[in-house]
Order: C-alpha cells, then structure tokens, then sequence
C-alpha cells in the first residue's frame, strides 16, 4: 500500500467512516450503553456529526471522481446527498428521543440499525454499477424492515413490517430481474457501460427491463400503483421510525433515480420518461384525493408523501438537467420539512397519547401556541404556499416542466396541489378553528422544541431567501 | 429614508405583527396599542410617498430593486406608478381604522387578530408595489394565510367553509396565473413586469395567459397590458361579466335577509364597476375611433376601487357595530335603530347614501366615471351600467328603512346604546374621507393620470407582427 | 359680477345648515332657527342684488369656473356658476320661498323634538337647489339633481317613525332615480360626442350633434340628440313628476307641510322644467323629443287634475294640482315655450307655495287633521288664511289679472298657437285642464273654508288659529300671488328678458307670435273673458259650488253613478298598484330567483360545493382500493407493471 | 441443445409463478417467504445464463451477492413474522388487515 492507493480510499471515506462507527457504536452500546440507553444515543448524535466532517474532508468539489473500477462514484451531488442524509438522520434521531425512552425502544441495536440503513443511503448516493444499487437497495431496506419491527409489543407495526416486507421483496425480485436483463443485454453491471450501450433504437428487452427497473424506482419512492407499502408503515411503525421512513430514504430513491435512470440510462430517457409520467400523474391524483379522507395524521402524511414523489417524479419526467435540479431541490425541501411534521407529532405527543390522530390537534392553538405555529409554517409550505420554501419546490418543477413542454402535466400538478392544500388546511383549520375540548396542554421540552422552531424557520428562511439552496442544487448538478 | 419607503411600509407592519402575535392574549392592552402604533407610523410613512410622488408622469417612481432569486432572475424590485399609490394609501389607511375597530370588539386572541391585519397590510402593499412579477405571485399567495385565519378564527357563523373554500378557490385562480407567468418567464428570462410587458406572444398565447390572470383575477391591472392583443379580444368576457355583476348582483342584494350578505352582494356589484372600467378602452375604440374615454374608464374604476374599499369597509362596520350590540347580522330583528343610535343612524344614512352613488359621496365619481366611459363604448353597455342607479338605491335604501327607521321595533333596539367614542372616531373619519373624496377627487386624478394614459397606450399596442 | 358673491349664495345657506345639523343641540332650537333663517335672508338679498345688476345694471351674464372637481381623460370635470336671467329668475324664487317657508317652520314646527334637524335639512335643500340651478355644467347639475333628492329623502322621511312616511321617501328616492338613470345616460350622450361638461361647450356642438345618429339597436340608427334629449327629459320626468314617474309626489305629502310647498311647489320638482329651459338650445333641435315632451306633459296636466277631484286629503289635493300644473309648464316647454314655462313655474311657485301653507295652517289649526271632509266652514275662525288661500286659489285658476292668468293664458294660447306634432291633443289637455283644476280648487275651498262645520268633537275644543309667525309668509306670499303676473309679464315673456339664456328656433317661435298681439297687461287681462279658458274656469268653479256647496248630496250621487270611473280615480289609474304588485314584486321574485337558483344552487351548490363534494366523493370511493390485504397490493404492483409492459411493448412494436 | 431462449422461459415461467404465487396465495406468510426466494431465484437464474451466454463473470458475482442478501431477507423476513405470531397468534395473510384505507 502506498500514499497514493490510501488516497484513492478517500473519496470513500463517508461509507468507511460509517462502518467503523457502527462498530464503534454496537461496542459502546454494549459497554457502556446498556444501563444509560441515552448515552448511546448522544454517542450516535456525535458520530453523525463526526459523519458530516468526513464527508467535507472526503469532498472534493467540483470533481467527479470514479473509484473501485467504476463501482464507486464520489461527485458533488454524492457529497451533498451524504451531508444531507447525516444532518437529516441526527435531527431524526434527535427527535425521536424521548418517544424512544418512553416507548423502551432506545437499545443499542435501534441506532445500528439507523446506521446501517444510512450506509444503504451512502452507498446508493454513489452507485456506480448495478451491483452497488442493489446492495444499497437492499442495505437500506432490511434494517428498515427491521426498524418497523423494532417495537415487539406492537402488533400493528409487525404487520406494518410484514407487508413492508414482502413488497419490498417482490420489488427487489423486480428489481433485479430488470437487471439481469440489462446485464444480457448490455454485457455490463456499471452504469457508465450501460450509458454507452444503449443509443440505438429500443429493443424489445430493453424496455422490458426498463419497466422492471422503473417499477422498482417508484417501489423505493411510493408511487402509485406501488405505493400501497407506503400509508401502512407510516401508520404501523413507531412514529421515530415513520419519521425516518418518511424523510431519508427519499433522498436514497432520488439518488437511485437519478444514477440509475438518469445517468445510467440517460440515452434512453424518452421511454422511461414517459412511464414516469405516468407513475407521477397517478401518484398526483391518488396521493391527493385518498389524503383528504384520511383522519389518521400519519396516514395522511403518507398519502401526502406519495403526492409529493409524484411532484419529484415529474422533475424527472422532463428528462433534462433543469428537471433533475428541481427533483432534488424539491427531495430536499420535502425531507426537511416532513422531519420537522413528525418531529411536531413526536413534540405533541406523550405518554398514552400517540397525536396520530387528526383530531388530536383540535385547538392546539390555545393549548399549545407555538406548536401549533410551527405545525402551521410546516403545513402552508408543504401546500405550496409562499412565504414558504414549499412553494419553491413546486414552483421549480413547474417551471422545469413548461420549460420542455409539458403544460398538461404542469396544469394537473397545480390543480392536484391545489385538492392538496385542502387536507393541509384541514390541520390549521383543526389547530386553529376548533375549540380544544379537554385535550391535554403542550409540554415543554424545550431543547426539542427549539430544534424543531429551527426546523420551521428554516421552512421560512429558505423561502424569502431561496437562492442559497437553489444555487447549491444548480451547482451540484452541472458541475457533476 | 425615501429610498427604503416601500420597503419600510412592507417590512414594518409586518415586523410589527409577528411582534404583536409574540406578545399574545397576555398583554393585550400592550397588543392593541403596539398593533395601533404600527398601523398609524405605516400610514405616516405613507404620506412621504404621495408628497413626494410625481403624477405627471407614467414613470415608476421611489424603485427599490435588489437580486433576489439568481435562478429565476427574480428581483426584489418596487416602485409605484399611479396605479399602485393610491390603492397603498387605501390600504395603510385603513389598516389603522381596522386595527381600532378591532378594538374592544375582538375580544378572543386579539393579538392574533391584529399581528395578522399588520401582517396582511404589509402583504397588500407588497403586491401593489411589487414590479417583479414573481415577487408579486409571492405576495399575493402568501396573502392568503392571514386572510384565512382571519376568517377562519374571527368569521361569522359557517366561517370554516367559508375560509377554507375561499382559500382554495382562490388558491386555484392563482395557480393559473403562476403557470402563465412561468410560462413567459422562460420566454423572457425575466420575471420583470416591464421586461414582460416587451415580450411578443402570438394571439393564442395571449388568449390563454389572458384568461389564466382573469382566473386570479388579478388586481393588478397592469398586468393585463401583458397581453394586449388577448385583452382585445376577450374584454367583451370581462364586460359581459361586470355587467352581470352589475345587474344580475343587484336583484340578488335585494332579497338578502342578512345585512352582511347583502352588503358583500352590493361589494360584487360594485367591483363589476373597477372590471368594467378597466376593459373599456378597445370598445371605445372601435367604437368612436378615437381613445377619449379609455382613460376615464380606468380612472373611474380606479376611483371607485379606493371608493368601495372606504364605502364597502364603512358598511360592514356599521353592521359591525349592531352586532356587537344585538349578536345578529339578520335584518328583521332591527328596526327603528334610529331611535336609540341617533348618530349612528345619520352616519349609516350617510355610508348607505356613498353606497347607493350619490353625488358629493365617493360612491358617486368612480360610477359616473365609468358610466360615461361606457357610453362611449356602447350605448348599452351604459343602460345596463346605469341601472345600478335603481338597484343600488333600491338595495341600500330598503336596507336602511328597514334597520333604521320606524318606529322602535323590539326590545333589543330599545335597549341599543349609540356609538361610544372610538366607534365614533373611526365612523366620523371614514365619514370625512368618503366626503373628501366625492366633493373633492382631483388629487386623486391628478396622481394617476400618467400611469393611466400609459396603461392605455400599453394596452392599445400590439405585440402580433404586422401582417 | 364678483364671484365671491356668487359663491356667497349657496354657500351661505350651506353653512347654516351644517352648523345646526351638526351642533344644533348645542346652540339651541332659537340659534338654529336665527342662523338658517340668516343664511337663506343673506343669499335671497344677494340674489337680488344679481337680479339688480343683470337686470339694470347692464352687467352681463357670468360664467366661470369655481374649483377643478377632477380632471381625466381631458375631460373637465368643474363646479362652476352660470348666472344669467334665466338662472337669476329662479335664484330669487328658490330664495324667496324658502324664505318664506323657513320662517313659517318656526310656527309649524314649534312642538317637534327634530326642530335643529329640520331646520339644517331646509336649508341644506336650498343650498342643493341654488348649485342646481346655478350650474354650468352637467356634472353640478346632476349633483343638485340628486342633492336635491337627497335631501327630499331625509325631508320626507322626517318623521322616521312612522312607516308610511319611510316608506313614501324611499318610493321618492327610486322613482327619482329611474329618472336619474335615464338623465345620466343623456350626460353620458353628450359626453360622448362633445367630450366635455360644460353647457356651452355642449350648446356648441348642438347643430353638429343633430345630424349624427346613434346605433342603439342592430342597424337602426336613432338620431344622437333625440335620444339623448329624451334621456335628459326621463330626468326630468322624475323630477317634475310627470307621468308615469309622478307616483312619488302625493305619497310624499307625509313629510311636514313646509316641505310640501319647498319641494312640491316651489322647487324641486320645477328642477326638470328647468332644465329642459336651460337645455333649450338642444331640445329646439329634435322635434321628436319636443313632441314627446308635450304629450307626456299634456297627458299629466289633465289627468292628475281628475285625481284631484276625489281626494278628500287637503294635501294631496294641492298635490295633485302641482301635477298638473307641471303638466302645463312641460307643455309650455314641448310648443317651445321655454318662457312662458319658466314664467309660469315663477308664479305657481307663489300660488302654489301658498296654498301649501295655508293647508299647513288649516292643519295645525285642526290638530294635524287632513281631511276635508272634517273641515268646512273655518273662514271665520281663520280669517287670514282663508283671504290668502283665496287668492292663492284664484291666481291658480287663472283669474283675469291674478298673478296665475297670465302664465296660464300666455300658455295655452302658445299651444294654439303651436304646430308641432302632439299639439292638438296638447290644446285639448290644457282646455280641459282649465275646467278640472278651477273644479277641485274651489271643491277645495268650499269644503274647507264653507258651508257647515263638521269638526269633530276633539277638533273643536282644542281648535286655535295659527300665529302670526305662520300668517306672515302667507302674507308675503300672497302679495305676488295676487300681483307678479301683472308686472313681470310684460319683460319677462315679450320683453326678450331671458336674451340667449333660452334660444328657440326663429319657426318654432309661438311666444313671439303671441307678443305680436300683446298690448300690456292690462288689455291682456280684459281680453281674458273673451276667451274660452276664462269662461271653462268659470264653469269649474260653479260646479264645484254646485256639487260640494249648494247640493253636497248632487256629489255623492254622481259618485255612485260613476262608481267605475270613481273607483279608478280614488286608485289614481292603478299606478301604485301596478308599481308596487307587479314592478317591486317582479324585482324581488327575479331577486330570489337569482338568488337560489343562480348563485345558491349553480354557483355555490354545483361549482364550489359540489366540486368539493365530488372531490369528497372521489376520495372515499379511491380509498377503498387500499383494502389491506397484502395479496391485493402484490395484485396492484403487478397489475402496474403489466400494464406499462403491455403500454410500450404495444407501443413500441 | 439448451439455448438462452430456453433459460429465459424457464426464469420467465419462475418470475411468473412466483408472483402469481404471491397473490394469488391467501393463506399462509411462509408461502409468501418462498415465493419470494423463487422470485429472486429467477433472476439468479437470469443472471447466471446471460453470464455463461456472454462470457462475462459480472453476472456470477451478483448472484453470489443476491444470495448472500437472500439468506439475511429471509432471516429478516423470518423474524418478523416471528414477532407477528407472538402478537397475532396467527399468520394467516388474511389477518394482516387492520391497516387500510
């Protein structure tokens, strides 16, 4: 081994570093962890900010650069979605705290897992090849199933996990089948080999593996008709875990779309697209009409989700780099502000009150004012409503949509978020309308609290001053 | 400090809100009288900004333009022309009667109530102001948040409906329009309404993008001179529509049991006037050939916009004030109010007068203007304007003989005390400005006429290629 | 002329009115009455002096701006005074009666709790009426227009409790406005080809405004100024109470008497009358409209004089009288006329004035009694108003020498004289008219001031004759009752006194054809026998000495045998009705309409609630395909990828 | 001869039988487990042919690691359905339906 072979471990050093801290974090957990589960936890706060780091220092901006045969990619995008996926997880984990201590959940074991379902997520940020998504896919997905699971005593989350489960199998088996496919008729598993092999016409099995590889895409990200995993778990699972469900893993099917189908097979875009629409224009109306149904938050928040991945689905649909920009833009505004969602439900809730119901919010205004505050930012921006960074999002896949074109997509997206702001309303109208009747006052919690204020002015901060994000996404995409 | 008046009147009372809505229910007095002192330092700074403005010409003026959204090349640019003035010192004006009417009536999270009217004031005048079309869009929508909790928290009875059907149709009109913007956004690269106002569309483009900022219907007149050629031949819609809104509104406020009701049907009535006004200028010309008259039109409903927001704002507060005594918006439980609210009966008298259009009330000019603008465009299109002299006098006078005068109908009314001293106040300068504006409107015409003769060169321009 | 006096004169009257309606309770009843009175005395004694300088002075007419109301479009929008004879002529009057019915109101209105109020709401009456007959331009005009109206609402409506009387002043107000609706669409014509306001600018344009025309309908294209000279005459229809915008007058007899004689006699409603005169130069130029003019004018001078005869109301006797007598002014304007109707508004604004008060003082003298049928008899108890209701009565029949037989007759021959479509039947109304209106008059007198009392018991023990602050201004007025005629109307109609402030066309000119024959007053007024209208007027008052004097029974009888035409008189033609069951109701059952079916059942049931509903709808219907079943999501994600294998496979292949 | 179309069948034929497996299997969880090992075999089947058919070992490799995945989803997937019984009392698939709508 020499200088220049360590250097070439590097760029790598994000995924490397996470696995040695998941056995730094099963060992302490066994040492010191088991009588004070909350040390872990700050322990696993620590090591993911220390993953952050090793994610700068690894960074070299503004260069892509192709390791482990091709297997491995370290560009700008990845180092952003990893900086992402680490700052998102630890808010997660700071928010579910309590709930997890309260819930006899905070076991050593709850946060290896995390972490190795973020190690799915690194990996799959930097897929090189086939073999890589898979093994990302896979990675991030048992230790979800696992997650789901995690609380013994619930049977809802069992069956939650079984479903989850088996369709996440069938999606992987899709999955890939759709590769083996490509593998045949490519000769190659890397994704640059699959750039190059595919320009000429569609064939028969081309698109045939498309479909499979589609299919499992919109698996990862929920979209109709492959959404139904989606409102169960997040109604099934212990809220901390339908919180992580909800917000990183959509930053690994953003990463999996976009290495896969966008620079993997890029050449071929039009077909795929066009399935994508589709997909998107289903999830749109599905997503919307069943969310306003709905009197479970989460089971909203669910269906919401899948409204929402239609919206990224469509910056997809538009197969340019403007539409690829404002699908990430939108993935990250969407986790941010689904994280501060749950991250109120876990704020409003307490012992023998889960506030998973909808009309558990009635008049949380008087009982709980900046709670309700705050739940109220998160709402209008995920509506789309200025001042909020949600507007943004939704304005940026419009714009890249008419810019190819596509002014029908454009007109049922606007329209399907216009039904959509209906059931977002409907949690102001609830906090704020209603009297709370003798549902019990706010508690302080203060630091959790704070994160989340955080969280909401953020939703605000990026919404009168956009540029910066947008700028980052931008710069992301075309420079990488 | 000119050089930050727009911006200071956008950001203060909004900065000024979020205070208020900080301070919450427990100290309401201190809520009420920091609410009030934000509301008259806005309008004061207000005043700067017709002082120092130049009518004379159609020219932006106290512009403000800074880099905001290097994506979209979106800025964060305000300016006022004669067009937006007026309507901001509507707007800051009354906030402050607003914020006092609220007074001791608001009784329930009335600091929430007053941080979202500061808030709402500063997202009025952002819209007026705004000369970036996305930076209006940003406005515009975000208006609809404090709009709904107000209704929602402090509305009448069915007010949820009410609010949550008001936000999404709204909402739904709006998107409309952001498509069209988007849409000649990416034409332009620019989100200026100037750089927009250049851009040449083709006659379907205009009729479409026409129709998606009717769909808003935007307040922003201006905007409607993005699309000259669409407007040309789609204003008999808008035309046909304010007639309808003259007329068919008229016999429906005649029925109304409920004197909010009816006044809100009598506002429709009214706004029909600002549309009709407003899309005069390309019958008139192909009428008489000439322009004389598309200018009055606008400046009439420019009139009668500022108008029915004192008229309007006046009447609802004068249903306001019997509520808060008599806790009903029904007609048939008053009558004879007079007898017990001698002042209040002569300034109802007075706002039902301005309501109904009558000379030396503000009611009047914008109407009178816009029915001699109309008659230049078609004879009938005055006839159906003109009724409103009958309808509007109909609704409002039988209103008022049947709330105020007679005999002393129950023991309700018997028991009503007149105004006290801040419903006086507020009533008497609402009173004042109505008067002030009919007896005296020249200071208002003279604000506007060159951005009005330029609205409507912009909109007889054509952006369609010669053929 | 200085225009600072001009100003002075509505000003002064407005000011007065302002002080006591805002702060009468606190100057007291005695300073709100000394102030208004004040004001109307200042601008009655500068209108005199207008009157002196325009009339022997040489001074000329004037005519200027005052203030800029607004300006846009290039279109000026000014308040400013145009004073020449014409104008100078109603000033005085105006002034002078109100005058006179100001201080009146001090006895009238003596025991009345509003007493600051109304006295603010005379005055502020006189001050619209001067800045209506002082304008020089449109948009004034329509201000005074329904300023006037305006204050005729509140005026009316001056006993707010009582529902007749709120009902009477809005009935006022919206059949004002329909003329006001039509008067407007006529400023909007003018307008339209002039692009100004201002009256010479209009006068102007009048020749070239007569050949264009206007396409109102599809292919037919009405002569510009006709149309626009019917508009404005709608206006004055309503105004002047012509048929069938007359309805609102003898309802209005429920506000106080005072009222009755400023508004109803003297002022407001000659407003329409005026301003065809002050229109002269385009109402001279469409035949059509003037034709219009004289049968609406002709039909309303007979026809409220029938009414007239079966009311047993005092007031509304008199009202329909002024009716009529405005039906004779507009027929004097539709034969061209202008003079002699602006003449003969001048002398029935006395006259009738008069008459009004005199009723006033009979019913206060009766305790707020009203019907004749309760009177009879009160000339020895009330001396005064009896002589000057008397002459009040003579001067409106048109008694030779009488103030009223000289406007009268000058009238009636210049519709012999005329020629213009409409006359004859014009000539016959006003013939006729003669009769009708000597008929009531005296029916009226007889009934009231003799033969037997038929006071009820109350009336008679708390019976008192009126004081000398009410006998006063019947006194002041029935001095020109009896003797203006005879003075003015030598100047004023042959004299050429109005010069170009009324210019009728040289071939339309019957008042100078008149002046050929004319040889003073005095001859003018010994000719009256000779004539057919003295000898009609004559046969009036016999009858009615006949009918409700001598054989009161003779009444009754012919009562029943013409039980039909009685029945339709006492419902005067079935207007009211027509107005309130078939107009108002129609209204209100479009509204309703409207109301549920458009906006309730289409726009808010079907649009907005009905959207969300199917929305809803949908919603609960889609939901149901997420079943729970884990076989069934496997079933959907195959469904789903089959269906995009089969979509592009077909597709590409 | 066994050609690659052959292969393809039968990994075809295994796909199909093991998803119609899946749902047309109401019963029992552990059916669906081994429907869900066929289906990954399938495309290790797949893998394999396209492997030896284009000389290629990629193909191999990926199934090495498809099968070393498989071995922990099935442990997973066993576990869970471990934590169900405890609670259910029943691993009846039809019973897997409070959740819905």
């Amino acid at each position: 081994m020499t200088e220049t072979s360590f250097a070439q471990f590097l760029p790598a050093l994000p995924e490397i570093y996470l696995v040695g801290a998941i056995c730094a974090l099963l060992m302490f957990d066994v040492f010191f962890g088991l009588k004070k589960p909350t040390r872990t936890a700050s322990v696993a706060l620590l090591l993911l900010l220390g993953g952050a780091v090793a994610t700068l220092i690894s960074a070299d901006f503004g260069h892509r650069q192709v390791l482990f045969s091709g297997m491995y990619i370290a560009d700008d995008l990845a180092t952003l979605l990893k900086l992402a996926s680490f700052l998102f997880v630890a808010i997660a984990l700071f928010y579910s705290g309590e709930f997890l201590g309260r819930r006899k959940l905070q076991q050593g074991e709850y946060y290896v897992l995390v972490f190795t379902a973020l190690l799915g997520v690194l990996v799959l940020t930097s897929a090189g090849s086939l073999l890589m998504v898979y093994i990302g896919v896979e990675l991030l997905s048992l230790s979800l199933y696992a997650l789901v699971a995690f609380d013994r005593e619930n049977g809802v989350a069992a069956e939650a996990a079984m479903k989850y489960f088996v369709l996440g199998a069938i999606a992987s088996g899709i999955m890939l089948y759709g590769m083996s496919l490509l593998y045949g008729l490519s000769g190659t598993l890397s994704l640059a080999g699959l750039a190059t092999a595919f320009s000429g016409p569609n064939s028969l099995g081309l698109i045939l593996g498309l479909a499979f590889l589609v299919v499992a895409v919109a698996f990862k990200f929920g979209a109709v008709p492959f959404h139904m995993w989606v409102p169960d778990v997040y109604q099934g699972a212990p809220t901390s875990v339908s919180l992580l469900v909800a917000s990183v893993p959509k930053i690994a099917s953003f990463a999996v779309a976009y290495r896969l189908l966008a620079e993997g097979l890029g050449e071929v875009s039009g077909t795929w697209t066009q399935m994508l629409s589709v997909l998107a224009v289903l999830s749109l109306l599905f997503g919307n009409l069943i969310a306003i149904a709905q009197t479970n938050l989460r089971r909203m928040l669910a269906y919401s989700a899948i409204s929402n991945v239609g919206f990224i689905l469509l910056g997809f649909v538009t197969g340019t780099g403007d539409g690829y920009e404002a699908a990430l833009y939108f993935t990250l505004v969407y986790v941010m502000v689904v994280l501060g969602t749950f991250g109120a439900i876990l704020l409003a809730s307490r012992e023998g009150f889960e506030a998973d119901e909808i009309a558990d919010y009635k008049g949380l205004s008087s009982r709980d004012p900046s709670l309700a505050f705050m739940v109220a930012v998160l709402m209008f921006s995920t509506a789309g409503i200025p001042p909020f960074v949600g507007f943004w999002a939704k304005l940026r896949i419009i714009e890249s949509l008419v810019n190819v074109g596509h002014l029908w997509l454009s007109i049922i997206a606007v329209v399907m978020s216009v039904i959509g702001a209906f059931y977002y309303l409907r949690i102001v109208w609830v906090m704020y309308f209603d009297p709370p009747g003798d549902l019990p006052r706010g508690q302080p919690r203060l630091a959790l609290r704070f994160v989340l204020g955080l969280n909401a002015a953020a939703a605000l901060g990026l919404g009168l001053f956009p540029d910066v994000l947008l700028n980052v996404c931008q710069t992301v995409l075309h420079r990488g | 400090m000119t050089q930050y008046l727009l911006s200071t009147l956008i950001w203060l009372p909004i900065a000024g809100g979020f205070l208020t809505l900080l301070l919450g229910d427990g100290s309401r007095n201190l809520a009420r009288w920091l609410s009030l002192g934000i509301a008259v330092a806005t309008f004061a700074f207000s005043i700067p900004l017709y002082l120092g403005f130049d009518g004379s010409t159609a020219a932006f003026q106290f512009i403000e333009r800074t880099a905001w959204i290097t994506t979209f090349n979106a800025d964060y640019s305000l300016g006022v022309d004669g067009i937006a003035l007026p309507l901001i010192l509507l707007t800051t004006f009354t906030t402050v009667l607003i914020v006092a009417a609220g007074w001791d009536v608001i009784t329930e999270r009335t600091a929430q109530y007053l941080g979202a009217f500061l808030i709402l004031e500063g997202l009025m005048v952002g819209v007026f102001a705004a000369m970036d079309a996305m930076l209006f869009y940003f406005f515009w929508e975000a208006m609809l948040i404090p709009m709904f909790l107000i209704i929602g928290i402090w509305g009448g009875p069915r007010r949820v409906y009410a609010t949550i059907k008001f936000f999404l149709y709204t909402f739904l009109g709006s998107v409309f329009m952001l498509i069209a913007l988007i849409y000649m956004y990416l034409k332009t690269g620019d989100y200026s309404i100037a750089a927009l106002q250049q851009l040449p569309l083709t006659a379907t483009e205009q009729r479409l993008i026409f129709l998606a900022f009717l769909a808003a219907f935007a307040v922003k007149v201006p905007m409607f001179t993005i699309t000259p050629d669409g407007s040309r031949e789609l204003s008999w819609l808008v035309i046909a529509l304010s007639l309808i809104a003259v007329v068919y509104i008229g016999f429906v406020a005649l029925v109304q049991q409920d004197m909010k009701k009816l006044i809100a049907y009598s506002s429709i009535a009214h706004m029909g006037f600002v549309t009709l006004g407003a899309f005069l200028a390309y019958d008139i010309v192909a009428n008489t050939g000439g322009v004389q008259g598309a200018a009055l039109g606008i400046d009439g409903a420019m009139v009668q916009m500022i108008s029915h927001g004192l008229v309007s704002g006046a009447m609802f507060l004068c249903v306001g004030v019997m509520y808060d005594r008599v806790h009903s918006r029904q007609i048939s439980p008053y009558g004879g109010v007079i007898n017990t609210m001698p002042k209040f009966g002569a300034f109802m008298v007075l706002f039902s007068m301005a309501n109904a259009g009558l000379p030396a009330t503000s009611g009047f000019v914008g109407e009178f203007m816009v029915i001699l603008a109309s008659f230049k465009a078609n004879f009938w299109y005055a006839f159906a304007a003109g009724t409103t002299l009958i309808l509007g006098a109909a609704y409002t006078l039988w209103l008022v003989k049947r709330v105020i005068f007679g005999p002393v109908g129950n023991d309700h009314v018997a028991a009503l005390t007149d105004l006290n001293r801040r419903e006086f106040a507020i009533l008497a300068i609402l009173a004042v400005a109505v008067l002030l504006l009919g007896l005296w409107p020249a200071p208002l015409l003279d604000v506007m006429r060159g951005s009005t003769h330029h609205l409507v060169e912009q909109m007889l321009s054509t952006k369609l290629p010669t053929p | 002329m200085n225009p600072n006096l001009l100003l002075a004169i509505p000003l002064l009257p407005l000011a007065a009115a302002v002080i006591s309606g805002l702060f009468g309770r606190l100057i007291g009843r005695t300073a709100s009455a000394t102030l208004t009175i004040a004001g109307v005395l200042g601008a009655l004694v500068l209108s005199l002096k207008v009157f002196q300088q325009l009339a022997f002075e040489g001074v000329p007419s004037y005519n200027d701006t005052v203030y800029t109301w607004l300006v846009s479009d290039g279109i000026r929008m000014q308040v400013g005074f145009l004073v020449d004879q014409l104008t100078v002529l109603m000033m005085v009057v105006v002034t002078f009666v109100s005058l006179c019915v100001h201080v009146y109101t001090i006895g009238y209105m003596h025991d009345d709790a509003g007493y600051q109020r109304f006295f603010s709401y005379i005055s502020l009456f006189t001050f619209a009426m001067l800045m209506l007959v002082m304008s020089n331009n449109f948009m004034q005009l329509f201000f005074g227009w329904e300023a006037v109206g305006v204050v005729s609402y509140l005026l009316i409506g001056f006993w707010y409790t009582r529902p007749s009387a709120t009902f009477a002043n809005m009935k006022a107000f919206l059949v004002n406005r329909v003329g006001d609706f039509g008067f407007v669409l006529g400023i909007a014509g003018i307008v339209y080809f002039t692009g100004s306001l201002d009256y010479a600018d209009a006068f102007a344009a009048a020749p070239s405004m007569a050949t264009k025309t206007l396409s109102v309908m599809p292919g037919a294209a009405w002569p510009a100024l006709t149309v626009i000279c019917i508009c404005l005459f709608i206006g004055a229809m309503g105004k002047s109470a012509q048929m069938p915008l007359h309805v609102w007058l003898p309802d209005s007899m429920e506000g106080p008497t005072p009222i009755s004689a400023l508004i109803h006699a003297a002022t407001m409603v000659t407003a329409g009358i005026f301003m065809v005169a002050r229109m002269s130069p385009l109402f001279e130029l469409s035949e059509t409209a003037l034709s219009t003019v004289l049968v609406i004018g002709a039909t309303t001078a007979l026809f409220m004089g029938f009414l007239g005869i079966v009311s047993n109301d005092i007031k509304r006797v008199v009202a329909y009288s002024t009716l009529s007598q405005l039906g004779y002014m507009t027929v004097a304007l539709g034969v061209s006329g202008y003079s002699v109707a602006i003449f003969h508004l001048m002398t029935h604004a006395f006259f009738k004035a008069l008459l009004f008060l005199a009723a006033g003082a009979v019913i206060i003298a009766m305790h707020h009694e009203q019907d004749m049928r309760k009177m009879g008899g009160l000339r020895h108890r009330m001396p005064v108003t009896y002589w000057t209701s008397l002459i009040g009565a003579l001067a409106l029949i048109g008694t030779p020498f009488f103030s009223g037989f000289y406007s009268k007759d000058a009238l009636i021959e210049a519709v012999a004289e005329s020629h213009r479509v409409g006359a004859g039947y014009a000539y016959f109304c006003v013939l006729g008219g003669v009769f009708i209106t000597a008929l009531y008059t005296f029916r009226m007198i007889f009934m009231t001031f003799h033969g037997q009392e038929r006071l009820d018991h109350h009336a008679k023990a708390h019976f008192h004759d009126v004081g000398w602050d009410m006998k006063a201004p019947l006194v002041a007025l029935a001095i020109p009752s009896l003797l203006i005629g005879f003075f003015t109307v030598q100047p004023v109609l042959f004299g050429g006194w109005f010069g170009d402030a009324i210019q009728v066309l040289e071939h339309n000119d019957v008042i100078a054809h008149i002046g050929h024959h004319f040889q003073g007053p005095v001859a003018f007024a010994l000719h009256g026998p000779m004539g057919a209208p003295f000898w009609l007027a004559l046969g009036g008052v016999v009858t009615a000495w006949l009918f409700f004097l001598k054989n009161p029974s003779w009444a009754a009888a012919w009562e029943s045998r013409l039980s039909g035409l009685h029945t339709v008189l006492v419902n005067k033609y079935y207007f009211d009705w027509f107005n309130e069951n078939v107009l108002a109701r129609a209204s209100r059952g479009l509204g309703s309409v409207l109301w549920k079916a458009g906006d309730q059942a289409v726009i808010d049931g079907t649009l907005v609630n009905g959207s969300a509903k199917l929305v809803g709808w949908l919603a609960g219907v889609t939901r149901r395909v997420q079943t729970g079943y884990l076989y069934s999501y496997a079933l959907w994600m195959v469904v789903g990828l089959a269906v995009l294998l089969a979509w592009f496979l077909l597709s590409a292949h | 001869m066994i050609t690659l179309q052959h292969m393809m069948v039968i990994s075809g034929l295994l796909f199909a039988l093991s998803v119609a497996g899946i749902f047309i299997n109401r019963r029992n969880v552990i059916l669906l487990l081994m429907c869900i090992e066929l289906l990954l075999l399938s495309a290790n089947f797949n893998f394999v042919a396209f492997s030896r058919w284009l000389g290629n070992i990629d193909g191999q490799v990926f199934v090495f690691f498809i099968l070393t995945v498989a071995a922990a989803e099935s442990a997973i997937g066993l576990a869970i359905l471990v934590v169900l019984f405890r609670k259910r009392r029943s691993i009846d698939v039809e019973d897997l339906a409070t959740l819905k709508g």
